[in-house]
């Protein structure tokens, strides 16, 4: 054995302070969801895809030396080249600036779309479910009302009542797209009221609002995500049929959604006029799922790292 | 400690499930004082949590009535009432886990009681108490941003604690608080728990196991079994001179810290098929000492007396 | 569930011509009934299963078809139709009384024909339509089973013509009135005496007609079945045809995507025809600026229609400086018409002029003016380059305002529009047709709320006048007129674009865009 | 004396990444367990004891846990390095598993009588009927009332006791070689505990099977354990036979123990407080240098502060890792609670023994 | 239940109601009418077509009559399609979507949830970036774009791999394509859904009990795992499966399909009154009865949720 020094084997005490400081700083879970956000690289990546293009949408038609509506109707249906990056329309317009002047439409209609029905979505959807009872039979009922009535006619009528203008898609497309993000939020909400934590808050006299906002929707935030990223896509397309019936964006301006779908009769002659617009949307869609999936991640305490 | 703080009249609590009723409690009737603890010990699956949960509200009663400082806890109440009825009465669950939200840190869970009833002036005194609570609990400040999953059950449990005790509450009902606790974290809870009754004169019911426990903390203890109460007496009356056979069954099982002891218990099992005649009755044998027996049995047991 | 086999017989190996032609209608018609049909569709299948009095042969002209004789009164106002010896596919004999009762039977307000006016220059035939007389008094008289006697209002050149008009074939009384839902499916019910009978309709999906053997000419009839789907994308449509699906895509039942127009005419199998139709840009003369015809006029002028039709139509349309298209006889001049195209200096002289007249001081003070359509496509490209056109050459900003059809309609119909896109069709093979629509400002299809007096009388006069040239002259007068006061700013003479099996031959599709495939057959 | 071995850990370290740091959650565990033999381990709350078993299962969630050093022999066989298939083989027939939290342990959407029979299938070529027939029988066995009408109920409609028997069945269904029972008994009233234990012992002398026992509840461990062991902070601190850690404990922790606990005498009508343990248990993320029970120890030393203890054996069976025992130690009194039960021994050495590594 | 369903029903039957007077006054006050056309009808003729059809009668009036007959299930004739009624349409449309949408359903399904679960399993893994891939194309590329690109590579004489017919309705192999081309969002929504509620459920405790029984991953995931994770892909499937079961109109038109899908656009921009009301009412019914499923399914995967109190905590 080995020899030890006597001294040692005094009695002594604990230095009290040094079990005061704390490593981590305090966080919420937000906060702390933000931290571990940044730390996902593939979440990063579709941030800067995001802010690539929103970059391009702001500028590229300041400074590009086309107009998006000035038309050549001698250079219509070019393929891309040195002049014309994107080549050409049918009307013989820079489909790289429309590209760009149509991304500043489409994501701006995309978010404002999916901001809203989230926003509608959540609070009548975990209203609806979390009263339950008849509150939620008739909150619910008045949804399937919207959802059925006939879109087209609705969107015809509004048409005719309401002036042309971003508001006015906005609200078109508001009026049923939040409906499948109630449903899906209610779904959540009643897997989880009955839940033992949401009792407990209960007992301590939180109020609905409390329940819904600090425990039920945060734990509901996974499919709330992805059903959000999937109404930047399908606004995108509802702009474009909406400004087929003559309440999208009025022609000449651009936008991912109308350009896609001129594009497709061309698809086989003139493939350019469906491929960068389809495929910026795509690749948008890529970087805000990436990015759902990144806050989805970050903010599942369980799978820290 | 005439004061009634509590009065339980008959509750019942039946649930409908798919393949029949389930009288989880079933015609239970007793007081609780102020100031004073009443154990509630019996047979697992007896209706224990479900008559704490009914007293708190989180059930409303299939019939009966519990009466908080004489008013009807089941009743219609104005949200300003049930803030404060809320504030009064707290409940620690009895699975911890569950009844911690996952998505939240523990600073924030212990501190929503704090939020809700807005009992910390400001950020800094806000955290300040619930790292007073951790520590009382026996946790320590690291702790505080951590989430309940990377905590061990005793842990847990104790964060379920220091929620209740967050709003300073003058009744406490305590579904097993400490069954997941070791020893030393168990008698530092329950020290904690008296020196508080002491200070502020909280009344407790406590729901437990531990029968030695049990008889260390409470002023009375309530032997429950099948949903109905079967015994109510007085700490020491009930372990010195319990009268239904299922009590002295229970007494006969403690197990004691003890190997030799252990080696050589006998222990004995309840049948219940000893009740002698029908029309069982919870009736007062002594004062202060209730048991459920029959015309029959109530006189043999006053003859005994 | 599936049923049938589209492809039958279609395709023989053994080198022996094909017997099945396949084409697509795009669309489920809305009526196989004569009497109720009121769109192309239904024409394209009703002309191939019933036979009117006389039919359009492969020139473009009238021939006898169920009448073997036609007498025409000095008047011009009584025709007597004597009917030659033919059957229903049922068998029975097609009689006079069988397309008195058809054609009285349409006029009949309790039938909802809403194809009846077709039948207006029948003496009586307005009036009993609008219910102010009786049905009965109407000038059609069956005198025996082979002879049929029709008094006119006026003297009608086109009668004749009019007559292989799908709203002028017979029904077999017995049937029809035996069965009131016969023309609604495919079947013993469904009694027609054209060169093919109904063999099949999937409503939605497909029609299936075979060759009639009770037909009087079937002789003449080559092909065994014609399968018409109903395939309302063009690109899918161009697709099946390509890949042997169909025997024919594009007009007149269907349409090609401009798309593929470049590549189709380069691989030289695009079939152009010009048809009687003009796509015009109507102007409401009520509102500022365009109640000023310098100013309508040179809106007109400073369009440049060469390029449109070259690079957004494709589709060879020709230039239109005129109302009346030149498919018209006696107005092939036409093709040049009345004006130049794309003649920016004399639009700008005139809306300097007509900026005068309504009191601004100069050009650019012209307000913005708003250009209407219905969406599709197309309409679109047209209005975003000839929105270009006149922001560029003329300094005038225009707004675009796109609707839905119906919406579109009503805005157009009720006035409230500015700048309109409209297109007009011929029904029959007669100047009047395009010039008549202008001649009352309530005129059902006039929109413009222009009128002119000296236009009213020459088409009135020119109702009456039984000389031809005569008749012609008056037309071109007012043709004139208009162009001269600018209601409307024609941009282009319709054509119709299709590619076809290359062994398929004789099918005849006329100046107003009708198809026949009673002539059709293929090439071994 | 010497037995077969069942189960040995050596120097087993499980770390947890968070974001705070890294969570040292056991740190150099070592123990055996030999075939029909009962092990009961106690400890401190937190102090690694679910860690260990579940790493036993290899269950720990990887990441954010991960293994940073040991063995873990199962019959000779390192389970470390097994891989998931190989393990799907062990778990639940050779080693079961009673979960700490049997509330959310059980799956909410699946009748129990299922969750039950689902391992019978797993294991055992079984008929249907028959399954469902032993899965009554074994919840009959644990102390369900109205068994047969139970399987078909879904876990929420149970009490936390009732559950806690039914995830019991669970471990019990296979007649597994180890049992690892992770405070099976928590939420059960003495005679179905009793019972419970009852019915342990008597699979355990079937089938020879071994147990691990984690428990706070001190009877219970009096009467099942064959050994003990007692965690703190990460570490086996003592272990020993039954009757050596409850009569003659050796170290501190193990004493704070046994004091605190309340006996059926302990009066709390008026002053009598229950000994509690001072201070808070150390944070793991940074776990102090040397003892880590110094802190809260009154019998700390300077060299507590510096130097972790080395392991001293003070019989064949009885290990104990603590500085107290170093002959340069001062000698000192154990509390009166704790005092009053110690009794001489056999087999107890005359003077600890120090261990050297790896022995 | 039985009760429950019994009150389900009589709210539908108010929510029918609703639709009805909703779209019957909505679509009377859109501009044009069934006769509206290009030419212009003469004044005379449109009157009379409209007493003829009770068009002339008062709204309200209408409205009752209107409402009677869809007690009845009596759509009326069809104001376009001379001689058929509005139930000829429909039963001769939804025969065809039905078959097709069953189709694409169960590849939604089949497809969406078994990506949904491999991502979830690898989470963060190349499957998972792969099936990410895969399913945010999905979702971004409407039905249009993907019908007309499948139609291209798989059916046009331009390709090699053309061994489908490009359009029509005529054998199984022509209801490939649509089904594919009608599956394709809602599989990739699916997948995604059932990827983010896996990742929760996969980290549950008894999800770790299930594998301590020493089941075999597979069989943790299909019998403990999918059935949790389920909730928000039936919550979607709902009005889903009504809106595909009644056919597309894009697919329909792109793949000249004789569904019932295009009556829901042509009623309306034919102003075809009573196919509008008509179509409209069947949809609602498909749609009310699927929501109704969902929420009686919603009971069975789970049975801690129960829609029949609204009372807390029961
Ligand atoms: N997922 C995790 N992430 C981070 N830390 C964890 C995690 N799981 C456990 N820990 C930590 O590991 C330590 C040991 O936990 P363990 O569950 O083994 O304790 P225990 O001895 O079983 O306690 P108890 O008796 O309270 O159940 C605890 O300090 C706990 O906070
Ligand atoms: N939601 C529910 N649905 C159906 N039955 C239930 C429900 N909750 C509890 N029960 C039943 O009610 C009875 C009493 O349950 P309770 O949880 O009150 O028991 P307990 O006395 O707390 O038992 P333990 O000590 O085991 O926790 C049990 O038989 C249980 O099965
Ligand atoms: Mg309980
Ligand atoms: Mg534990």
């Amino acid at each position: 054995m080995e020899e030890m020094r006597k001294d040692l084997f005094v009695p002594a005490t604990a230095d009290a302070a040094e079990s005061e400081k704390i490593s981590k700083p305090s966080l919420s879970l937000w906060k702390d969801a933000m931290l571990r956000f940044r730390a996902n690289k593939l979440a990063m990546v579709g941030l800067t895809i995001i802010f690539i293009i929103v970059m391009l949408a702001i500028f590229v038609p300041v400074f590009s030396k086309y107009d998006y509506s000035t038309t050549d109707l001698l250079n219509a249906d070019q393929p891309p080249s040195k002049e014309h990056w994107f080549g050409t329309d049918d009307l013989g317009r820079d489909m790289f600036v429309r590209t760009w002047v149509g991304a500043r439409i489409s994501i701006f209609i995309g978010l404002a779309a999916a901001i809203l029905d989230v926003i509608i979505g959540i609070i009548w959807g975990s209203i609806a479910a979390f009263k339950g009872g008849r509150t939620d039979e008739v909150m619910m009922r008045i949804a399937d009302v919207l959802w059925a009535i006939p879109t087209l006619l609705m969107v015809i009528l509004m048409m005719v009542v309401l002036p042309k203008g971003l508001l006015t898609i906005i609200l078109a497309m508001t009026v049923v797209g939040w409906i499948n993000m109630a449903r899906i939020v209610r779904g959540q909400v009643l897997q989880l009221k009955s839940q033992e934590y949401v009792l407990a808050a209960q007992t301590l006299g939180a109020k609905t609002s409390r329940l819904l906002f600090k425990h039920l929707i945060p734990n509901s935030m996974g499919p709330i995500l992805v059903t959000m990223t999937l109404t930047i896509p399908s606004a995108i397309f509802t702009e474009a049929f909406l400004s087929y019936l003559g309440l999208g964006v009025p022609q000449p301006l651009a936008s991912w959604g109308t350009m896609a779908s001129d594009g497709i009769p061309a698809m086989t002659y003139y493939p350019w006029r469906l491929w960068f617009p389809a495929a910026f949307i795509c690749i948008t869609m890529f970087g805000f799922n990436v990015v759902g999936d990144g806050l989805r991640d970050a903010l599942d305490p369980k799978l820290r790292k | 400690m005439a004061e009634k703080l509590v009065e339980i009249k008959n509750l019942k609590q039946h649930f409908h499930t798919a393949r029949g009723t389930v009288k989880a409690v079933d015609g239970v009737s007793f007081d609780i004082y102020k100031g004073e603890t009443l154990g509630l010990v019996g047979e697992s699956g007896c209706g224990k949590s479900t008559t704490g949960r009914s007293i708190i509200r989180l059930y409303d009663a299939t019939d009966g009535e519990v009466l908080y400082k004489g008013e009807s806890v089941h009743g219609k109440k104005s949200r300003q009432k049930m803030l404060e009825f809320n504030r009064q009465m707290q409940m620690i669950f009895q699975d911890p886990y569950a009844s911690l939200n996952p998505r939240m840190t523990v600073l924030d869970i212990i501190a929503e009681g704090i939020d809700i009833h807005g009992l910390a002036k400001s950020k800094q005194a806000r955290k300040e108490r619930v790292y007073q609570l951790l520590e009382t609990v026996g946790l320590n400040k690291e702790h505080a941003n951590r989430y309940p999953h990377e905590f061990s059950g005793g842990q847990r449990q104790r964060i379920g604690i220091a929620r209740a005790l967050a709003v300073e509450p003058d009744f406490i009902i305590a579904d097993e608080p400490i069954s997941a606790l070791d020893v030393s974290i168990q008698a530092q809870v329950v020290n904690l728990m008296k020196e508080l009754q002491e200070e502020k004169g909280l009344t407790y019911l406590f729901i437990a196991h531990d029968l030695s426990m049990v008889k260390y903390i409470s002023d009375r203890i309530g032997v429950m079994y099948f949903g109905k109460l079967v015994e109510l007496a007085p700490a020491n009356e009930l372990y010195e001179n319990p009268l239904h056979p299922y009590t002295k069954s229970l007494l006969s099982a403690i197990p004691l810290p003890d190997p030799d002891y252990e080696r050589n218990r006998k222990r004995m099992k309840y049948d219940p098929s000893v009740h002698k005649g029908t029309n069982t009755e919870f009736r007062e044998v002594k004062p202060g000492h209730f048991v459920s027996c029959t015309e029959e049995e109530f006189k043999e047991l006053q003859a005994k007396q | 569930g599936f049923s049938g086999n589209k492809s039958g017989d279609s395709t023989s190996s053994s080198g022996e011509a094909k017997t099945t032609l396949n084409v697509n209608i795009s669309t489920e018609p809305f009526s196989l009934h004569p009497g109720l049909a009121n769109d192309s569709t239904s024409g394209s299948v009703i002309r191939q299963t019933f036979e009117g009095l006389t039919r359009i042969n492969a020139e473009g002209k009238p021939e006898n078809a169920m009448a073997s004789d036609i007498k025409t009164s000095a008047d011009g106002k009584t025709y007597t139709f004597t009917l030659r010896d033919a059957k229903w596919s049922n068998g029975d004999p097609v009689t006079a009384k069988d397309f008195e009762y058809a054609w009285k039977w349409a006029l009949d307000p309790k039938n909802e024909s809403q194809y009846a006016y077709q039948l207006y220059y029948i003496k009586g035939a307005e009036a009993a339509n609008k219910g102010k007389a009786k049905v009965a008094d109407v000038g059609i008289k069956a005198k025996d089973d082979k002879t049929l006697v029709v008094e006119l209002e006026n003297p009608t050149p086109f009668f004749t013509e009019l007559t292989a008009f799908y709203t002028y074939m017979p029904v077999n009384q017995k049937v029809a009135e035996k069965n009131k839902n016969w023309f609604t499916n495919a079947g013993e019910n469904y009694v027609s005496n054209g060169p093919f009978v109904l063999s099949q309709w999937k409503h939605g999906g497909s029609i299936t007609l075979e060759k009639n053997n009770e037909y009087w000419d079937k002789d003449t009839v080559k092909l065994k079945k014609i399968n018409m789907s109903m395939i309302k994308d063009t690109n899918t449509e161009l697709s099946m045809f390509k890949k042997g699906e169909l025997d024919w895509a594009g007009s007149p039942t269907g349409s090609l995507p401009t798309e593929s127009l470049q590549t189709l005419k380069k691989d030289g199998g695009l079939k152009i025809q010009t048809i009687a139709g003009i796509y015009n840009y109507k102007f409401n003369t009520e509102v500022k600026p365009l109640n000023n015809a310098n100013i309508r006029k040179a809106l007109a002028y400073s369009i440049n229609r060469q390029a449109i039709v070259d690079k957004i139509t494709q589709g060879e349309q020709v230039p239109a400086m005129a109302i009346v298209p030149p498919t018209m006889e006696g107005f092939t001049d036409n093709k040049t018409g009345y004006f130049k195209d794309h003649d920016v200096a004399t639009a700008k002289e005139l809306l300097e002029k007509g900026a005068k007249e309504l009191g601004y001081k100069s050009v650019s003070d012209l307000p913005a003016l708003k250009l209407s359509y219905n969406t599709d496509e197309g309409h679109q490209k047209i209005a975003q380059a000839i929105q270009e056109m006149w922001k560029k050459d003329l300094g005038i900003k225009v707004e675009l305002d796109n609707s839905e059809w119906n919406v579109y309609i009503d805005k157009i119909h009720s006035g409230d529009y500015q700048i309109g896109r409209m297109g007009w069709l011929g029904d029959f093979n007669d100047p009047v047709n395009f010039l008549e629509l202008y001649k009352d400002k309530d005129g059902g299809n006039n929109d413009t709320g222009w009128e002119n007096k000296e236009y009213k009388q020459l088409l009135n006069d020119s109702a009456k006048e039984t000389d031809k040239t005569k008749r012609e002259e008056m037309l071109k007068k007012a043709e004139e007129i208009l162009i001269n006061d600018m209601p409307v700013a024609p941009i282009y003479f319709y054509t119709q674009l299709w590619v076809q099996d290359p062994k398929l031959k004789g099918v005849v599709v006329s100046g107003l865009g009708d198809v026949q495939y009673k002539w059709a057959h293929f090439e071994k | 004396m010497e037995r077969e071995r069942i189960l040995e850990v050596k120097d087993l370290a499980i770390s947890f990444k968070t974001y705070g740091g890294e969570v040292q959650a056991i740190r150099g565990v070592n123990f055996h367990l030999n075939k029909g033999e009962t092990l009961a381990i106690v400890g401190e709350s937190g102090s690694g004891k679910s860690v260990t078993s579940q790493a036993i299962m290899r269950l720990i969630p990887m990441p954010p846990g991960y293994f940073k050093r040991g063995e873990i022999l199962f019959d000779g066989q390192d389970i470390v390095k097994k891989t998931e298939k190989q393990m799907q083989t062990i778990r639940g027939k050779d080693i079961a598993m009673i979960f700490q939290d049997p509330m959310t342990s059980l799956n909410p959407t699946m009748k129990v009588g299922k969750q039950i029979t689902e391992v019978l299938f797993k294991h055992e070529q079984i008929s249907k009927e028959a399954a469902e027939k032993r899965a009554i029988e074994l919840l009959e066995l644990v102390g369900i009332p109205m068994p047969e009408k139970r399987i078909k109920q879904y876990p929420h409609e149970f009490s936390g006791g009732m559950r806690q028997r039914v995830v019991i069945a669970m471990a019990l269904a296979a007649d597994p070689k180890l049992l690892i029972a992770d405070e099976p008994t928590t939420a059960l009233d003495v005679t179905i505990q009793a019972q419970i234990l009852e019915l342990m012992k008597e699979i355990q002398q079937k089938i020879e099977t071994s147990i691990i026992f984690i428990t706070h509840d001190l009877g219970v461990v009096a009467n099942v354990a064959d050994r003990v062991a007692v965690m703190y902070a990460g570490q086996i601190v003592e272990t020993g036979t039954v009757d050596e850690i409850f009569y003659n404990p050796k170290h501190p922790y193990t004493w704070g123990l046994l004091a605190s606990m309340p006996s059926l005498d302990t009066d709390g009508g008026d002053e009598g407080k229950l000994t509690a343990i001072p201070g808070t248990p150390p944070d793991l993320t940074n776990p102090p240098k040397g003892d880590a029970f110094a802190l809260r120890s009154d019998y700390a030393m300077k060299i507590d502060f510096e130097q972790e203890p080395p392991m001293f054996k003070v019989s064949d069976t009885h290990y104990v890792k603590s500085w107290l025992l170093h002959p340069n130690a001062p000698k000192v009194e154990p509390p009166a609670a704790v005092k009053a039960r110690m009794r001489e021994l056999e087999g107890s050495y005359e003077k600890p023994v120090l261990v050297k590594e790896g022995e | 239940m039985l009760k429950y369903i019994g009150k389900r029903l009589i709210y539908i039957l108010i929510t029918l109601f609703v639709i009805v007077t909703a779209t019957f006054f909505l679509m009377q006050a859109a501009p044009g009418g069934p006769f509206s056309g290009e030419k212009k009808l003469p004044a005379e003729i449109e009157a009379n077509l409209n007493e003829h059809y009770g068009l002339d009668k008062p709204l309200f009036v209408q409205y009752v009559s209107y409402l009677g007959s869809v007690a009845k299930l009596d759509f009326g004739p069809s104001f376009k399609y001379k001689g058929q009624t509005v139930n000829d349409l429909i039963s001769s449309g939804f025969p065809v979507s039905f078959t097709l949408g069953i189709e694409a359903i169960l590849l939604a399904l089949a497809f969406g949830v078994l990506f949904g679960v491999l991502a979830a399993l690898y989470h963060n893994k190349w499957q998972d970036y792969t099936i990410a891939i895969l399913t945010i194309f999905g979702i971004s590329v409407p039905s249009f774009i993907l019908a007309a690109l499948l139609q291209y590579v798989f059916a046009s004489e331009a390709s090699f791999l053309a061994i489908f017919p490009v359009a029509g309705w005529e054998t199984w192999a022509s209801t490939v394509l649509p089904s594919i081309a009608l599956s394709f969002m809602p599989m990739a929504f699916i997948a995604r859904l059932s990827r983010s509620s896996m990742l929760e459920v996969l980290n549950s405790d008894y999800i770790r009990t299930a594998r301590a029984k020493g089941l075999t991953k597979s069989a943790v995931t299909i019998k403990h795992a999918i059935r949790n994770a389920l909730l928000p892909v039936i919550t979607y499937m709902g009005p889903m499966a009504a809106s595909v079961l009644t056919g597309s109109f894009v697919v329909e038109k792109i793949f000249g399909i004789p569904g019932l899908g295009s009556h829901f656009v042509t009623s309306i921009t034919n102003r075809d009154y009573t196919v509008i009301m008509g179509v409209t009412v069947f949809y609602s019914i498909i749609l009310l009865i699927s929501i109704l499923v969902v929420d009686v399914l919603y009971g069975i995967i789970d049975p801690r949720i129960k829609l029949t109190k609204a009372k807390k905590g029961v």
